[in-house]
Parts: C-alpha cells; structure tokens; sequence
C-alpha cells in the first residue's frame, strides 16, 4: 500500500531571492528518481508538502508550471520553523515532497472563456503556475483572452520580475503591474489592486476571474468583481489554512464540511457562499 | 556521548555563567592557566539572574550529566539585583527537584566573580568530581524510541 | 487464565486495564493479570489500539546530503482487541470513513485495524450518562465485532460473528453453549437494554444545525468550556492530530500526536491569524462536526453515546443537554 | 451542614439579584446544579430571573477565577470561596484585571467533597446524593451507603486554613473557623516518606497516564500565558508527544510555574481526568515558600509575589 504521509525526496537545484526584503525565496526542486518525476503529474493550483527532516513540513502551491518540464519551483515566505529552514537550505540540499496535493484550478471550465488572473503580494505562485500553463503554446488556444494583474507593496517586493518583464513583451497576454507605492525607479502604474481591477478589467462576458492575494486585497477586490458583473461561479480563489496532513484525515483545516486541503484549495465564490465563514 | 564504559566515561556538564564576573573568572582561570577539568561546556547569560529553571531541564533532558550555574557575589550584581532573584527561583528549583527524587549533586550553584580564577577551577573541578559520583545522567534523559 | 495466554501465544493482545484505581485505558497486554474485563467504560476510548495518541510515522537518519527514512506502518503480527465494548466498536466504522478514505489510505490506521481480531463485549452496566441507543448502537450491539462475549458469570458466551471470528471455531477453550446458557444471555442482554433510559433527541440534529452557524447559542456553549482537551482525547470518534518532528542531531522521527480542535493552537496561522480566535468558534468547531459536517461527508453523526465527555469534563459540561438545547432552537 | 448551604445559596441568589438589578455587574459566575450527582457546574448569570439557578454545596470545586480572563470586557460578580480569593489576589497583584472590574461574593468555605473518593467507596454507580450534618448519602440502583463527610474531602480542602476569603466585597455566611483538619497534606506527607528513588518512580508513574489534554492547565487560574511553553513552536522545549521525559518537564514546569502564585485549590488535580496526582507538587512548593520567604498566595493583598522580588539575607548555604 501506498503510503501518503512519506515524503520523496527531491534536491534544490536552484535558489533564488526573489524580493528586496529577502524574505521571499523560491526553491527549484529536482526528483532524485525518475519513477519519481515520471508518476508527479499536477495541475496548476494544486500545493505540495515540503518537509525537512528534523524540522517539518509545510504546505506551498506549486508556482511551477506542468509545462516546465523537469523540476518544480515553490516560492517560500519566511515566517515558521519550516519556511525559516528553507531560507536556510544550500543548493544541492535534499528536500522531501508529498503531493500534488488538493484540486487546482478548473482549467477545463476555462476551455473558450476569457480569463482574469488577479494577484497580490506573495500568493501570485499558483497564479504563475497557470499563466505560464496557458502561455504554452500548445495551451494557448485553450483559452481567450488573459489578463493578468498583479500588485505588490513595493516594487521591490514583486515576484518573477524576469517573467514579468518577458510577459509584458508578449502581445498574448495582457498584464497590468501595479505597487501601492512607487520608487525612484518604477515607471509603472501606482494604485491599489482593486482600483487598478476597475480601469483595465476585460468585460465579464465569457471571462473568469481567479484571485489571490492577502484577505485585505480580497475583501475589496471582491465588490469591485461584483459590480463589473462576474457572477459568483466564475469567480475563483485559493484558499490558505492551517494544515498538516494535506489529505483531509488531520482535521484542522476544514471550512463547514469541506478541506481545504482535499477539496480545495480552489473554491468558486459560488461554493464559499454556502460555506460557514470559518476561514 | 552519555552512555559508555565506567572508565571512560567522561560527564559532560553544563555551565551558565553570568557575562559580568563568572565568565570573566573562566576566562581569567584561562588566561592564568589554570588547570581544572575540561567536562564544562559554557553558556554565557547576562546574569544568573537571567537563568529560567527551563535551561536545567532542557539541559538535562538532552542528557546532560550536571548543571552548573554560576553568577556575581551578592551585593556585585551588575544590575543590582539579579543575582538575587535568581537566588530565590535557585532556591525554590533546587528543593523542588530534591523533593522530586532527582539526585542530589545533578544541579549546582556558585558565585564566583571576575577576580576569582582559581575558585572557578576549584568549583568546577568539585562540581566534576561530585557528578563523576553520580554517573551519567538517566532519570530525566529523553531516550530514543 | 490460560485462555488469554494462548491468545498471547498467537498475538499481540489489547484489553482494558486498569493504571490506578479508578483509570484505565486499553492498552497492550504484557502479562494477562492486567486484563480487567469488568471495565465497561475506560477513560480513553479503544481508539488507541488503531490510532495511538503518539505515533512515529516513520525514522530517519542523515548523512551528508543524504537522508534514510525508514518506515514504522507495517504490523508485524496479527493483533487481538478483546473487551472493547459496542460504543468503542462503532466509532471504529466511523473513524474508518475518515481513514480509509477514498483518495488517500491511512496506511497506520489501516493495517491496524487489518491485522485486528475485535472480541467485543455485551456491556452489561451501562452508566447513567450511556446513551448509545439514540445513536444506532446498543449495549449489545455486535456490529463490528468478530467475536462476541457475553458475561454469564461463571462463563462467557462466545458468538462468531465473522470470518475472522470463526477462525476460532475450533478453539480448546470454547464449548458449545446449551440452551440454557443462551437463554441467560439473553436475559443479560435484556436487562441492560432496560438500563439505557437516556433517549437523546438527535433525529434532525443536521439539519437544526444548518441554521445555527452563527447563532447566539454558542456564546452561552462555550462560557464554561475551559479549552481543554478532555473531551476531543476521551472520544472514541474524535481523529484529529498533528504531524511534528522529533530531531536530535542526524536521527529523528515524524511523529503523529493527537490534536484537539478545542485548542487556539490547532487552527492558528504563522501570519497570526486564526480562523477559529475564540472558545465559540472552537466549541461550535466540535459540535458541528459531530452532528454537521461528519453527517454531510459519511451519513452518519460522529457520536456514539458512550458519555465520556460528560463525564470526566472538569467544567462538566454535559453534551446530552446541549443536543436537547440545539433540538429546541438553541438559546433557551 | 445542609442547612449552611441552603443559606449560603439564599445569600448567594439574594446578592446575585441585587447586583444584576442594580447594574454593578453585568455578569454573576457561580455555580449551577449539575446533571450529575456529585457534580455542580459554572454558570453565568446575566438576568435577575435567572439567578436561582445558582446553587451552593459540597461540589462546587472548580476555581471560577479561571474565568476571568474571558469576561475583560465585563464587570463581573465572582463567586469565591477561599482559595478562589487567593488566586483573585494573586491575579490582582499580576495585574491581570481592572480594579474596578470585580465584585467578590465570597463564600466561607465547607471544605469541597471529593467526587472520586466517593465514587470509589461503593460498588456500582451512584445515582442520587443527600447530604445530612457531617454525613454524605449515596445510593444506587441496589444499594444505600451513608458516608461521613470529613473522611471524603479533597486533600487540598483537608489542610486549608484559609476557608474565608481573604478579600471580597460581601461575605455570604459567618466566617469559618480556620484550622485545618490535617497539619501537612496527605500526599505530600505520603511522599516525604519515601526514598529519593521512590519519589522519582512515583511522580513518574503518576506523570506517566498523562494524556496532555493540558486540563490541569486550563482549570488554572494562574496558567493564562499567551504561549504556554509546551506550546512554543520556537524555541520547541518539549515535544508533543508521550515520552517520559517530555511529559515529566510538562508536570514538573507547570507546577513550579506556580511556586508563588498556587492558592492551593487544588482545581488541577480535580480536572485531571487520569486522576494524576498533582497537588502533592504545588501544595510541596507552597510550603517551600511560606518557609523560605514567608510567603502564602494571595493572604495579603500587598505582598509582592516571592519570585519577583528578594531580600538580601534570603538562604545561600547551597551556593558555593
């Protein structure tokens, strides 16, 4: 029998920092085994369990992309015991991974539809997940039109800079970075994501909505979705709770009858609705 | 490591020195070379005030064979005080620990200031001795399992 | 008592016993005076036996760069749970939902509960705050048991009740019971039926409590729970826990310990904040999974009635009242 | 005996309606009949109309400052018998509620029956209880015992010489009178006897049905810090799991944490549902400390607590 709690082992192939206040790193992870690598198939959304022994696990979302083939890219926020370890962790380190893990995102509902990719701070992972899943070209198709917004405080604090410059050059996609406050530096927009939502939105029409960012960003982007007139079941998030196991046995993360582990984390805004506010 | 043979058995003892006198007599046994045996591993605190009866557990419970907590002289405290009110909860912990059945001997407390060298390699030599009695350390330590 | 010594001989044998007068657990047999029989209702539940409060999940030790994990699931010998009674039995078959599960196996719990015997026991004196009936079960319930006993005073009953219970169909210590003795058991069957009174009005109980979410109510529940865990590790259903490692140096374990939604910790985020902040949110937390959630995932509710956390809470909180509270429209 | 706690509740529900009624407090926590013999329960009473629900007995052994934490935002009449004040007194020196904040409904206390002791004392269980004077009535479905009250008391209630609370704002009931029925508690007493080695054999035998439900923390007034130690993530002191060790540094730090601060209720060991012995701790570090410093919790409402303050003469003989 398979056992779910055992992690495999994978090594840090790359490391990078990602912001200026150092407290964003992501880690590019390599399967030591093939059979490995060969049996991970995911979809863009779904997390993983990280674990360093003697330390812990932790859940992240996976900001690679299944197109990428040949590694797996997690971006860490420094905050626990286990994040703090990853900070610490030297190339070449051996990492333990147990996933994929949770739903994704419904790409298949995607298929023809427009889509609206909103981010903020560091929760866009899973969101760079999927754009550069439909950025390939043999998904491109799969859907309309993508737009993408993405906020950070600072410029110094947004994520895959590289990635973006790279996506702002492309005429396929449509991405608006924002940051609350500019440096002497920025040349680009300065606003508030859900301000910035309200000037370049696409129409509702044939579109969903997937967002992520912290509660603060979500609470007032929310109304604004509304009132552009997306309905509840086009709208999508990715939910964060404590977790454990990441196989809906541990118990803690649940919202009304539902894990967030096993049945998200991505949920509708139509099935939150009728969920106990639990989160 | 905490099991092997009688005779080569070796106990490791933990120190807490306060930074203002303990240490600077360590270090001033060190400078003047004197010899006292080398079972003490130190960990310098501010003041032996600063020592929460947690550190001789956790200390203890990692299978350390004896603790040595060692600060100022009463009335040389640094900060004025603190060397007594570590006095108290020394006190109080070291009789709990007693009343708990937990050997005698295990848990020791000194002033030694910064002038005094030699008396810190005669309290640790004493504090070596009276652990290499006990033997190594069984009641508290966290066994693998 | 040879006979236990000849299950001893073939497996490893979990029975009541008692640790101090007054408590017991059900725990691994080391020698078969431990066994106490005459022990209906234990402080901690049969649970243990496949799901124990602390669990290495695996070992490692390090290397360099290089980890060895060595693996602690695979049970090594068949096992025997004798004693346990109808309560502790059929929380089993509502643990196994959870456990078994659909995407993913629990591999601990399950071999356990593959590898197990379970030897129930008619539960002759149930207690006043019994109150199994109201809950699909019964003091004589045998569903889930393999074997089956009924304490005749002089002897037991023994009913095979499954394939793995008639594996003792030859055993030299069963004799084939006469009329009469089955008779008095069932006369000890009846008598104990009479005693469960307690009807707990819990038809409904989901549904009431679809409504309830942000009641009131729960401010007047949770006034008096002091946020331990009494009640969470003392029943028989409850399955939560936490996953940490145990490091020294290069070696270690993962170890897997109960954990109890009635604690802040257990929701707590590293960012701060907690979904549950307080004792309402945590008391409703327990409540409605019992007799919501669990219900909406498994069709049944998470309650067996077997009174422990009635019982042993040191703020004696008494949940048959809060059922009937609930049933009536909360705050009354 | 009977007739006291009748009166004492009279006291007890007249005062609770008049301080509701009046709005000197918004909130009255007593004690309310149990659905259990041998058992009462806390309750909070917000309305004059629900103030008969409060009861008085020989069961109502919880400590209610527990509480206080909870009610910050309220003004609050507190039911306290004598160890209870002591630990309000303690709480109060902590700075742990507003002055203004509590009204105390002190209660001169019987001493507190012990539940389990009773409960052992018959075979079978026991479904009603009456008490008479000094005698405590049991009986079940096949049996009557009648039991003498004082044979049956708490062992912290045996040695309490502190029945009346030191400090309250009304008392209910004449004072008591302040003897103990035992000079040093049973356990510690017990305890002392033994060797070194047995000592150590019996607090691990006791520490080891520990279940880490952490009850004997949360019935604790004086346990209100934010992150308890065994639940510290970093540094991790202790893990969370069954080992020996691990659960004997959890037993021996709870109780001296409280060296200084126990009132000696004795509101640990009774939520304890493995029934683990855990006064003969406290009760061992409270005598240490009236020894040494002089000092008994909660007694007098202006002396600081012995661990945070000193005197130069204190005993070093220990020191080398």
């Amino acid at each position: 029998m398979n056992n779910p709690y055992f992690p495999v082992p994978t090594v840090v192939k790359k490391a990078l920092v990602e912001t200026s206040d150092r407290m964003l790193r992501t880690l590019e992870l390599r399967f030591l085994k093939d059979e490995d690598a060969q049996a991970f198939h995911f979809v863009p959304g779904q997390f993983c369990e990280l674990s360093l022994l003697g330390k812990g696990e932790a859940p992240f979302g996976i900001a690679s992309s299944p197109t990428e083939n040949g590694s797996l890219k997690f971006t860490i926020n420094k905050a626990g015991v286990v994040t703090t370890a990853l900070h610490h962790i030297e190339e070449g380190a051996e990492v333990g991974i147990r996933g994929p893990l949770g739903n994704g995102y419904p790409i298949d509902l995607f298929q023809g539809k427009n889509v609206l990719v909103i981010g903020g701070g560091f929760a866009f992972t899973t969101l760079r997940s999927l754009v550069t899943y439909f950025l390939h070209p043999e998904n491109r198709n799969k859907v309309k039109d993508i737009t993408v917004i993405y906020g950070a405080r600072t410029p110094g604090l947004l994520l895959y800079k590289e990635e973006l410059a790279e996506w702002a050059k492309r005429s396929d996609i449509r991405l608006v970075v924002t940051v609350d406050q500019g440096d002497k530096d920025w040349k680009g927009k300065v606003g508030l994501v859900p301000n910035v939502l309200e000037e370049a939105a696409p129409a509702a029409e044939n579109t969903y909505a997937v967002i992520c960012g912290p509660p603060i960003m979500i609470k007032f982007t929310f109304p604004k979705l509304m009132a552009l007139r997306f309905p509840n079941e086009r709208i999508y998030t990715s939910l964060e709770k404590r977790m454990k196991c990441g196989i809906g046995k541990c118990g803690r993360c649940n919202i009304g009858h539902l894990y967030v582990c096993k049945d998200g984390p991505v949920f509708s805004y139509a099935q939150l609705e009728k969920l106990p506010r639990d989160y | 490591m905490v099991n092997g043979t009688k005779s080569s058995w070796e106990p490791r003892i933990l120190a807490f020195l306060c930074n203002w006198c303990s240490y600077a007599g360590a270090d001033l046994a060190g400078t003047s070379r004197i010899q006292y045996p080398p079972n003490i591993r130190v960990i310098r605190v501010p003041c032996s005030g600063r020592i929460n009866p947690l550190f001789i557990l956790k200390a203890l419970q990692n299978g350390i064979d004896g603790v040595l907590i060692s600060g100022c002289h009463p009335g040389d405290c640094h900060y004025l005080t603190g060397n007594y009110v570590g006095r108290r909860k020394s006190v109080t912990m070291r009789r709990f620990l007693q009343y708990l059945g937990v050997e005698e001997g295990r848990v020791q407390f000194s002033w030694v200031s910064a002038a005094e060298g030699t008396k810190f390699s005669q309290v640790v030599e004493e504090v070596t001795q009276d652990i290499k009695k006990l033997g190594p350390a069984k009641q508290f330590v966290k066994l693998e399992d | 008592m040879p006979f236990l010594q000849s299950l001893m001989d073939e497996y490893d044998l979990f029975a009541p016993a008692q640790l101090a007068e007054g408590v017991s657990v059900y725990k691994k047999i080391d020698q078969t005076e431990e066994v106490d029989l005459s022990i209906s209702n234990a402080q901690k539940p049969a649970k243990e036996i496949f799901f124990p409060q602390s669990e290495t999940m695996f070992r490692y030790e390090k290397a360099g760069k290089e980890s060895r994990i060595t693996s602690t699931e695979e049970i090594k010998r068949n096992r025997i749970l004798l004693g346990a009674r109808p309560c502790d039995i059929q929380a089993f078959s509502l643990i196994d939902h959870v456990f078994a599960g659909k995407e993913y196996t629990d591999t601990y719990y399950v071999n356990k509960r593959k590898a197990t015997t379970i030897i129930g026991m008619g539960c002759d004196h149930p207690l006043s705050t019994c109150f199994c009936s109201s809950l699909n079960g019964g003091p004589f319930q045998r569903e889930g048991s393999d074997l089956f006993l009924i304490d005749l005073g002089e002897s037991y009953l023994v009913e095979l009740l499954t394939e793995k219970g008639m594996a003792f169909q030859k055993n030299k210590f069963f004799e084939e019971a006469n009329e009469k003795e089955i008779s008095l058991a069932k006369g000890v069957e009846g008598k104990a039926a009479e005693k469960i009174k307690a009807a707990i009005p819990v038809e409904g109980i989901e549904k009431r409590l679809d409504q309830m979410m942000e009641s009131p109510y729960w401010d007047r529940v949770q006034e008096k729970c002091l946020g331990c865990r009494v009640c969470t590790y003392l029943c028989p259903t409850c399955h939560c826990f936490d996953i940490m490692d145990e490091a020294r140096t290069n070696k270690g374990r993962r170890v897997r310990n109960w954990d109890s939604c009635l604690s802040s910790l257990y929701s707590q985020e590293t960012s701060g904040h907690n979904p549950r902040p307080t004792n309402r949110e945590r008391t409703r937390q327990r409540l409605m999974h019992k007799f919501n959630y669990f219900p909406k995932n498994f069709d049944r509710i998470a309650c067996v009635g077997c009174g422990r956390c009635t019982l042993y809470c040191p703020a004696h909180f008494d949940i048959r009242q809060t059922i009937k509270e609930i049933q009536e429209g909360g705050d009354k | 005996m009977e007739q006291t706690h009748k009166a004492i509740q009279d006291s007890i529900r007249e005062k609770a309606k008049e301080l509701l009624s009046s709005k000197k407090v918004d909130v009255i926590v007593g004690f309310g009949e149990g659905t259990l013999p041998l058992r009462a329960t806390p309750i909070f009473i917000r309305s004059q109309e629900e103030a008969d629900r409060l009861i008085w007995n020989s069961y109502c052994e919880n400590n209610l400052a527990t509480y206080l934490y909870k009610l910050s935002q309220f003004k609050v009449g507190l039911v306290v018998k004598g160890c209870d004040a002591r630990s309000v007194i303690a709480l109060s020196r902590e700075k742990r509620f507003k002055h203004d904040q509590l009204y105390l409904i002190g209660v001169p206390c019987q001493r507190m029956v012990d539940r389990r002791k009773v409960k052992k004392a018959v075979k079978g269980e026991i479904l009603r209880v009456g008490e008479q004077g000094d005698e405590i009535t049991v009986e079940g479905e096949d049996f009557k015992k009648v039991l003498k009250r004082d044979d049956f008391l708490y062992p912290s209630c045996q040695v309490c010489i502190h029945r009346t609370p030191a400090k309250a704002d009304v008392l209910v009931g004449n004072p008591a009178e302040e003897s103990p029925l035992v000079e040093v508690h049973p356990d510690v007493k017990d305890f002392e006897k033994m060797s070194p080695e047995e000592r150590w054999r019996y607090f691990e035998k006791e520490a080891g049905r520990c279940i880490r439900c952490y009850a004997c923390r949360e019935a604790c007034p004086m346990c209100y810090c934010t992150e308890c130690f065994v639940d510290s993530s970093n540094p991790k002191w202790i893990d969370k799991g069954l080992s020996p060790s691990d659960v004997d540094f959890y037993h021996i730090v709870r109780a001296y944490h409280q060296s200084g601060r126990c009132s000696g209720c004795g509101a640990c060991e009774r939520a304890c549902p493995m029934e683990i012995k855990l006064t003969y701790l406290t009760q061992k570090l409270n005598q240490d400390v009236k020894e040494l410093f002089g000092f008994e919790t909660g007694v007098d409402p202006d002396a600081s607590p012995p661990l945070s303050t000193y005197d130069i003469e204190d005993r070093q003989e220990f020191i080398k």
